[in-house]
């Protein structure tokens, strides 16, 4: 069954994606003013501006754009970016692996903090430990996540030294150093999904603690950590899982504000460029790519939750 | 009433009734220009008498902002946060009361707009509206919709099950009736939780918005706002940084304890 | 004023203040000054994103302040700002001001290898000329009637009727960029032409890589490469420097101009102008249409206060946009004192007593001391009695809002230094102007800067300018701020950065620079 | 020789933010190595906190022993005392000397872990064995719980197997270290009769094998008749009456004990009587006299309902286009009548589909296919607007009585709804018909203005069924109305509703599993079994002469609250209950019956 079951949220995935395609389009062509504006910026006049704008093809009309469009992702013509003069499909190809690296990594810290402070704090349900664990990921999220970039930058970067302040390095060439970049920007990020995380593991845990089998487990003599880190635990990763798979969106959103702070050219970088300069095709493509990975990120969360707990398994 | 009284529940409602009252009253005891008055002479002073919080890079006393600012703030997060629940309620309880068809064309669209990361959709919605406060409201507002469209629909959908609804539909209560006095009380205080956490969002939104130019706009004070001019000099200054992000810190920090406690307080099995 | 007495190498100010500290301070510049050495990449840290590398379409200064090390122009101009032959060894000019022939270099390449001629200028110009390329300057060959090439070296261009700026206005803005034959297509992506550097390497928004050009006519550079790592975020960008990952950075934060200057192991190298600012009012909003409501304005603003606040004093005010050392700068003017009782009461006069005015104040997130600005002018507005509110703006809606559609009551921009005065004047103030988004119309201005397009001499050019700055500043058609100066801060061992700044104020050139080991 | 556990003056208290609470107090008793000691109580006795404090579990659900000792003989002859025993001392006896099985056989194993992994670590933990000698014993261990497919089994997840099998495998789990005592906390309750069978005759037969005592907590008097040697009567925190089955069934000291035991209907003791007997309730002798004054009556021969040809089922999506691929046959081909003032049991386990058949009838679900008439109107055939009309005239109440009271709403509130819903009374008629409705279920008037969670369920649910009175309905649908509350409570909501009856001639249509009630209360008795009914008939005829085979097993599984009929000393087994699914267009054979008696029907296999 379960085959049937990924088809179906395939086919599901599809369907909003071709929805996203046309909200996509219908926004980026609301918004106002266009990309030989951004080109001629205040050295403009109307003239060069009217040839610049033939010569970039943004006098069709819409449905014909509209197809182009659909039609050349189908055949996997990107397009060029207007403003950066780069085939499209080779700067998402750039950027997505950058964004990659960010996500993963701030996935990674955000859910090595979260899952112990939040067991930890189930465990000590409604006592001092509780209050401690939910404040300390509280603050994570009481400022801003830009706030902590920069308090990461200064205290990591200026003042100890321990990483670069800034830039991106193609870990294809330097690997190492792809991740010495890509740390900061994503500590300061983990600690933002962090907060969630934390309370949604304490929520889960807490359920799950007052589940018979985790009594029967007690009964059955097993020691308090086995109980709570393997018989507990174990149950909780899918929920947990769930949410960080929701969490992909928002981080999405975050990279944003974090990619340009720190100089990290990814997909958040580009897309915002993208909608800053009303590159319409390359607005397009980011929201797009990003809106297709925030769904297959999370249809990929399901199949996992499916590998990990073995009721749904099976149906 | 006496879940009020454990320690957390204290600290929340203490911390939410503080910033109520400021947000209410510092208006009344401040005046406006107190928040915008400029002293080219004290820029980036530290804490002192005459500026206990300190000043900005404009030398104005970061005391008076923060206080007039947190009426801005709260209000750019309340109001985003209601509209919100203005659309999402009614949309998640139908979806999740009509279910079949309905349901799956409405969470469909929810879910095409959850595909699009918050802050984007803020950011594209304020880029077609122009930045202003109403603006940045309705950008807030929207982009949360989805979220408590969701959970409304599964609390719908879990209290459509009980017995209750059963046994009202089968003594004859109408549709409308059956959403109105059984389905929304129920899911109310899901509603109000999800609701007081997600002011605290919203305040945050408000300050990344700001980094984009979007959100209150300057001279007047919001704590998103300060938060955001202070990134410039937070090396030098951090009390610029710090002031407004305690007071969001503070408010975070109260609204989910007070959401907490709110979650148990409103379900009448708990008094 | 000459230009050059701007221009500051802070080493020179650092040896001054090294005299009383240790001798392990002394930064090894003042030790190996002048013996530069071969070699090394310079990395800097560009405060701008590079986005169309084609010299002829870009209208950004971040692209050019990068191009201008990949390409060379046919003319270019002096410290003093006077136009002089780059890629051409002379030119003349016929006495009826219609034909200019120009004598190019012979031994120049491109940096495929092949030979500089006049096709590749003919091709050039004429690549620009056409409308259909997009090119910002395509209006400079707007009266060319014919490009001929008598031989491979010879350029004869023939003008349809006298436009006497033509050869200044081929210095600007890579309107006189020689690219090779045929290269137009790659432009965008692959910069070619025969400037020191050659492009290698480009990654959006990450960074632009260029090598050194071994075979560059006027000697190879010094640098092996220069890295120009684009970090937008002023702090990220200082970070960097002070962390020693980034070699030099341009356009120091203005509030910490003072405090890298005080740091003994970073020089500072600033100079003036890099642009001005001025507050504008849209002459279509009906207030505006009444010159006294304008001069109140002018009245409430305190420059020097202003420029310290927003600038933390990082330039000099001056009651016109024409370039400071320029010719045509008019000496006599003097900006209107602040007189808020004075503003209150002519506004009265013009039938707007205190708090009948409720104006938009446009401004754009892209200049962050455009809002600092924003914010000082609302209380000084409150207090003669107008109620101002900001409307912060990303650049895209402030072009499209207030550059396109003219749709603003007030805002405020600034331009890189225009040293050309018929391409400040004209362009920002005839009422066909290309950047007259304040619908500016003023007959006695158009009368003026047509009739300076025509006038041949130019010390009389230069008087038709003063009048045009005089009738502005009278009319107050818009409120001239100040200059604001530019900033380059380095490390110690980064050498000839006397040599980094084109004479326009915001270019950087490499050739010349080069880093003591 | 030594009890192998002596509870003295137990203790436990439970720290709130209200003050401490005291579960448990004064309680002392013994278990004797080998014997079965049931602890019975209604719901807050104490009863499942005096074995968690065995245990010393207690300590994980927030309570503290107070005072007391527990003194438990190990396997080497010393004394322990349990209450002031080291974690490390505890953990070596959990699972190790003292084995536990608890209620929920559904949540009671790790849904993420294979069957064997949860069974060997306890081996592993106590016993020292490998993974592959564990894993033998396991299967030993399977086999001795009698699971079908041992070897199969270890490599399952719980979800895989059904809920009499995972009890099993809780029992062997529990047995795994061979303890000397096993506590088992309500262990059948969440059972089917016949699974509940099984497990109990499971239980007596590793006790006798094993020799092993047995600590068995349970609120069921029939079970305990069934399984004790001797009984700890508790209630409130407090020991009642402690004495042998015989002694506590046969001559109860306690009034409490007493009142326990007369509550406890006991199957076949309706026999030879022609209509349904109230239940005894020992209280005051004014109460009584007024409950004596009515007695259910005889059915009245017109038919309020006649059902024909029911049939309900539910589709099972499947496919890439969510396309039905199957059916849940869970009501097929029903049809029974129902007399004015007559009460029809459906009787049957869970999944029969007797709920699925009530609800079908007032269209909650919308039946596939069949007729139901009322009072002359097929509400099948009605609209949307005339089957609201309709409804009024049948009524439903549900099992959980907390779940069926919107709980923030008040009970007048809840109460008033359906008559403003018909527009039947306004104003002061409403508030004077809410006030005779609460009189008549015997709540006081006080409760008018309070919520739902300030009740007991026994109150709630006659809160439940002035809602469903409100409207004058000629049937009730009562679906499972009692099993959620305590015996003592279930008695007096019976008879409640058998006074409903004889005052205002409604019919119920009474859904249960409980066939030891149904015997008490109704006047026809239908079986159902995988969707169709079985038998149906009189009710003396199916209690006395039951003909269809799912009849028989399930009367005989039926404990009875009578410790001379002990019914599950050996293994025994009955035929699982196979799967109502079907792939669609699946044709489902009509139900013919042949009638043993005047109007007692058996289905044709």
């Amino acid at each position: 069954m379960s085959l049937t079951y990924v088809l179906n949220r395939l086919l599901s995935v599809i369907l909003t994606l071709f929805l996203i395609t046309l909200v996509t389009f219908g926004v980026t062509n609301i918004l106002p003013g266009d990309v030989a504006m951004m080109i001629m910026g205040t050295q403009s006049n109307p003239e060069a501006m009217a040839g610049l704008r033939a010569s970039l093809g943004l006098d069709d009309p819409l449905i014909v754009q509209y197809g182009r469009w659909v039609g050349g992702m189908l055949t996997g013509d990107w397009g060029n970016s207007l403003i950066f003069r780069q085939p499209i499909a080779v700067l998402l190809g750039e950027k997505i692996a950058a964004s990659a690296i960010i996500v993963v990594m701030s996935m990674t810290i955000a859910l090595s903090l979260a899952v112990p402070l939040g067991v930890w704090a189930a465990v000590h349900r409604d006592k001092w430990q509780d209050t401690t664990s939910s404040s300390a990921a509280l603050l994570g999220v009481s400022l801003p996540d830009f706030f902590w970039g920069i308090v990461m930058i200064l205290v990591f970067a200026r003042w100890l030294g321990w990483f670069p302040s800034s830039g991106f390095v193609d870990p294809a060439e330097d690997f190492m150093g792809a991740l010495r970049h890509a740390f900061l920007p994503s500590l300061a990020l983990g600690l933002g999904l962090m907060a969630h995380l934390t309370r949604m593991t304490r929520s889960t845990m807490t359920g799950i603690l007052e589940q018979e089998f985790i009594r029967v487990a007690r009964a059955k003599g097993l020691a308090e950590r086995v109980v709570v880190w393997r018989y507990g635990l174990a149950n909780a990763i899918g929920p947990v899982i769930t949410i960080a798979g929701l969490q992909v969106g928002y981080l999405f959103g975050s990279i944003i504000v974090m990619e340009s702070l720190f100089n990290y050219t990814g997909m958040g970088w580009l897309t915002y460029q993208a909608l800053l300069n009303r590159d319409m095709p390359l607005i397009q493509a980011t929201v797009f790519v990003i809106a297709a990975v925030v769904m297959l990120t999370n249809l990929l969360v399901d199949l996992l939750y499916l590998a990990i707990d073995p009721r749904i398994r099976l149906d | 009433m006496k879940k009020f009284r454990t320690s957390k529940g204290l600290i929340g409602v203490v911390l939410v009734a503080l910033i109520l009252i400021v947000g209410l009253f510092a208006p009344v005891f401040i005046p406006p220009e107190a928040a915008t008055a400029m002293n080219m002479t004290a820029r980036l002073s530290p804490p002192t008498w005459d500026h206990p919080f300190g000043t900005d890079q404009l030398g104005r006393d970061l005391f008076y902002r923060v206080m007039l600012g947190t009426q801005t703030s709260l209000k750019i997060a309340g109001a985003a946060v209601l509209m919100s629940i203005v659309i999402g309620l009614p949309l998640g309880m139908i979806s999740g009361y009509a279910g079949g068809r309905t349901d799956n064309v409405l969470m469909r669209l929810v879910d095409t707009l959850l595909a699009f990361p918050a802050l984007l959709l803020a950011l594209t919605i304020s880029a077609i509206l122009g930045p202003n406060l109403q603006n940045t409201i309705i950008a807030i507002g929207i982009a949360f919709t989805p979220y408590l469209a969701r959970i409304v629909r599964g609390e719908a959908l879990r209290v459509a099950q009980m017995p209750y609804v059963e046994a009202a539909r089968s003594s004859g209560t109408t549709d409308v009736m059956i959403l109105t006095r059984h389905i929304l009380p129920n899911i109310m205080p899901a509603v109000i939780v999800q609701g007081t956490i997600s002011l605290a969002f919203a305040i945050l939104a408000e300050a990344g918005l700001s980094f984009l130019g979007l959100g209150t706009q300057p001279p007047a004070a919001s704590w998103g706002l300060m938060i955001q001019a202070s990134r410039d000099y937070l090396d030098i200054a951090p009390w610029t940084a710090l002031v407004p992000g305690l007071a969001v810190a503070l408010t975070v920090l109260g609204l989910n304890m007070f959401g907490d406690v709110l979650r148990d307080v409103l379900d009448p099995r708990s008094k | 004023m000459k230009r050059r007495d701007f221009l500051r190498n802070s080493t020179a100010l650092i040896g001054g203040s090294v005299v009383v500290s240790s001798a392990m301070f002394m930064p090894t510049a003042l030790l190996a000054q002048d013996t530069p050495v071969t070699g090394g990449t310079l990395i800097w840290g560009h405060s701008e994103t590079t986005q169309n590398l084609d010299i002829h379409q870009t209208g950004t200064a971040s692209s050019s302040r990068v191009l201008q090390n990949i390409h060379n122009s046919l003319v270019t101009v002096d410290e003093n700002l006077g136009v002089i032959p780059q890629l051409a060894e002379s030119i003349d000019v016929s006495d009826d001001g219609l034909t200019y022939t120009f004598t190019l270099r012979s031994g120049v390449l491109f940096h495929d290898g092949s030979p500089m001629t006049s096709t590749d200028v003919k091709y050039s110009f004429e690549r620009v000329k056409d409308p259909a390329t997009g090119a910002v300057s395509f209006e400079v060959f707007n009266n060319v009637a014919s490009i001929d090439t008598p031989d491979d070296l010879t350029v004869v261009i023939t003008m349809s009727s006298v436009n006497a700026p033509f050869l200044s206005r081929l210095a600007e803005n890579g309107a006189g960029a020689i690219i090779p034959v045929g290269s137009g297509d790659t432009q965008g992506t692959t910069p070619m032409g025969c400037g020191p550097f050659k492009f290698a390497r480009y990654e959006v928004g990450n960074v632009v890589e260029m090598e050194r050009f071994d075979e560059y006519w006027d000697g190879p550079a010094y640098l092996d490469r220069v890295l120009a790592r684009e970090i937008s975020e002023s702090t990220t960008r200082l970070t960097g420097l002070r962390t020693g990952e980034l070699h030099m950075i341009n356009d120091i934060p203005l509030d910490r101009v003072g405090e890298i200057e005080a740091d003994p192991n970073l020089q500072v190298v600033s100079w003036f102008p890099l642009n001005f600012d001025f507050v504008n009012m849209n002459h279509n909003y009906e207030p505006f249409q009444d010159a006294r409501v304008r001069i109140a304005f002018d009245m409430i603003i305190d420059k020097e206060a202003l420029m310290q606040g927003a600038l933390w004093g990082q330039g000099a005010t001056s009651p016109s946009a024409g370039y400071p050392s320029a010719a045509s700068y008019n000496t006599d003017l003097v900006q209107r004192p602040q007189d808020i009782e004075g503003a209150k009461a002519l506004l009265a006069e013009a039938g707007y007593p205190e708090g009948s005015l409720n104006i938009v104040f446009k401004a754009t997130t892209n200049y962050p001391y455009h809002i600092e600005t924003a914010q000082i002018l609302v209380e000084w507005f409150r207090m003669a009695g107008v109620n101002l509110t900001i409307e912060q703006l990303t650049w895209a809606d402030w072009l499209s809002q207030c550059w396109i559609d003219r749709d603003y009551q007030m805002t405020m921009m600034n331009f890189f230094a225009l040293w050309e005065p018929d391409y400040l004047f004209y362009s920002v103030w005839n009422s066909t102007g290309a950047f007259n988004y304040r619908g500016v119309n003023d007959p006695v201005i158009d009368e003026l800067t047509e009739r300076a397009r025509g006038t041949v001499d130019d010390a009389e050019r230069a008087e038709v300018y003063k009048a045009v700055q005089q009738q502005i500043f009278d009319e107050a058609h818009d409120i001239v701020l100040w200059f604001r100066n530019g900033t380059i801060g380095a490390q110690p061992n980064v050498m000839g950065l006397d040599t980094v700044v084109h004479p326009n104020g915001s270019n950087l050139n490499f050739h010349k620079v080069w880093l003591a080991a | 020789m030594n009890a192998l556990v002596s509870v003295d003056h137990l203790r436990v208290e439970f720290p709130t933010d209200g003050g401490t609470v005291v579960a448990v107090q004064d309680v002392s008793f013994a278990i004797e190595p080998g014997e079965t000691l049931c602890v019975v109580g209604e719901s807050g006795s104490g009863k499942s906190v005096t074995s968690l404090s065995v245990m010393r579990l207690v300590e994980f659900g927030g309570g503290t022993i107070a005072s007391g000792s527990l003194s438990f003989t190990r396997t080497d002859g010393t004394q322990l005392d349990v209450a002031k025993a080291s974690p490390q001392v505890m953990r070596r006896l959990r699972g190790n000397e003292i084995g536990m099985i608890f209620q929920e056989p559904m949540t009671a194993l790790n849904p993420v872990f294979t069957i064997e992994r949860q069974l060997t670590d306890g081996l592993i933990l106590h016993k020292g064995l490998t993974r592959e000698a564990a894993r033998a014993r396991a299967l030993e261990l399977l086999q001795s719980v009698r699971i079908p497919e041992p070897e199969r089994r270890l490599r399952q997840y719980p979800h895989e197997l059904s809920g009499g099998m995972r009890q099993r495998v809780v029992i062997a789990m529990a047995m795994a270290c061979e303890p000397r005592l096993l506590i088992a906390d309500e262990p059948t309750t969440a059972l089917d009769v016949t699974i509940q069978a099984e497990i109990l005759a499971l239980i007596n037969r590793l006790k006798r094998e094993k020799g092993m005592a047995v600590l068995f907590i349970t609120h069921d008097m029939a079970v305990v008749a069934q399984m004790a040697d001797r009984v700890v009567v508790m209630n409130a925190g407090k020991i009642v009456e402690t004495g042998t089955v015989a002694d506590i069934f046969e001559k109860p000291q306690e009034d409490y004990t007493k009142s326990l035991l007369a509550a406890v209907p006991k199957l076949g003791e309706m026999a030879g009587k022609a209509v349904p007997e109230k239940m005894r309730l020992i209280g005051d002798a004014d109460a009584r006299a007024v409950e004596a004054a009515k007695t259910p009556v005889a059915r009245k021969p017109e038919v309020l309902l006649d059902v024909r040809n029911l049939t309900t089922r539910f589709p099972v999506k499947g496919g890439i286009l969510r396309r039905t691929v199957a059916n849940v046959h869970a009501v097929e081909d029903v049809s029974f009548t129902i007399n004015v003032g007559e009460t029809l049991a459906l009787v049957g386990e869970s999944g029969c589909g007797k709920s699925s058949c009530g609800r079908s009838i007032l269209r909650l679900i919308e039946p596939e296919s069949g007729e139901v008439w009322l009072g002359g109107r097929d509400i099948g055939a009605l609209n949307a607007f005339d089957l609201r009309r309709a409804r009024a005239d049948m009524q439903m109440v549900f099992q959980d009585p907390f779940a069926s009271l919107n709980p923030y709403r008040r009970l007048k509130d809840q109460v008033a709804e359906p008559l403003t819903n018909f527009g039947i009374a306004k104003g002061p008629a409403l508030k004077a018909r809410v006030l005779d409705l609460f009189d008549r279920v015997q709540l006081p008037r006080a409760f008018l203005n309070r919520f739902p969670h300030e009740l007991s369920g026994g109150q709630r649910q006659r809160v439940a069924i002035a809602r469903a009175l409100a409207v004058n309905p000629k049937l009730i649908v009562a679906d499972e109305a009692v099993s959620a509350l305590d015996v003592s409570v279930q008695a007096q909501v019976l008879n409640l509703m058998m006074d409903l009856q004889t005052d205002l001639g409604l019919s119920y249509l009474f859904i249960s599993h409980d066939m030891a009630v149904v015997e008490r209360v109704s006047h026809y008795v239908g079986v159902m079994y995988l969707g169709r009914i079985v038998e149906i008939g009189p009710r003396a005829a199916i209690f006395g002469n039951p003909q269809h085979a799912y009849t028989q097993a399930l009367l005989s599984a039926v404990p009875v609250a009578d410790p001379r009929q002990r019914k599950f000393r050996d293994d025994v087994r009955f035929k699982p209950i196979t799967s109502p699914i079907f792939p669609t267009g699946h044709a489902a054979e009509p139900s013919v019956y042949f009638e043993v008696a005047p109007s007692h029907l058996v289905l044709q296999n």
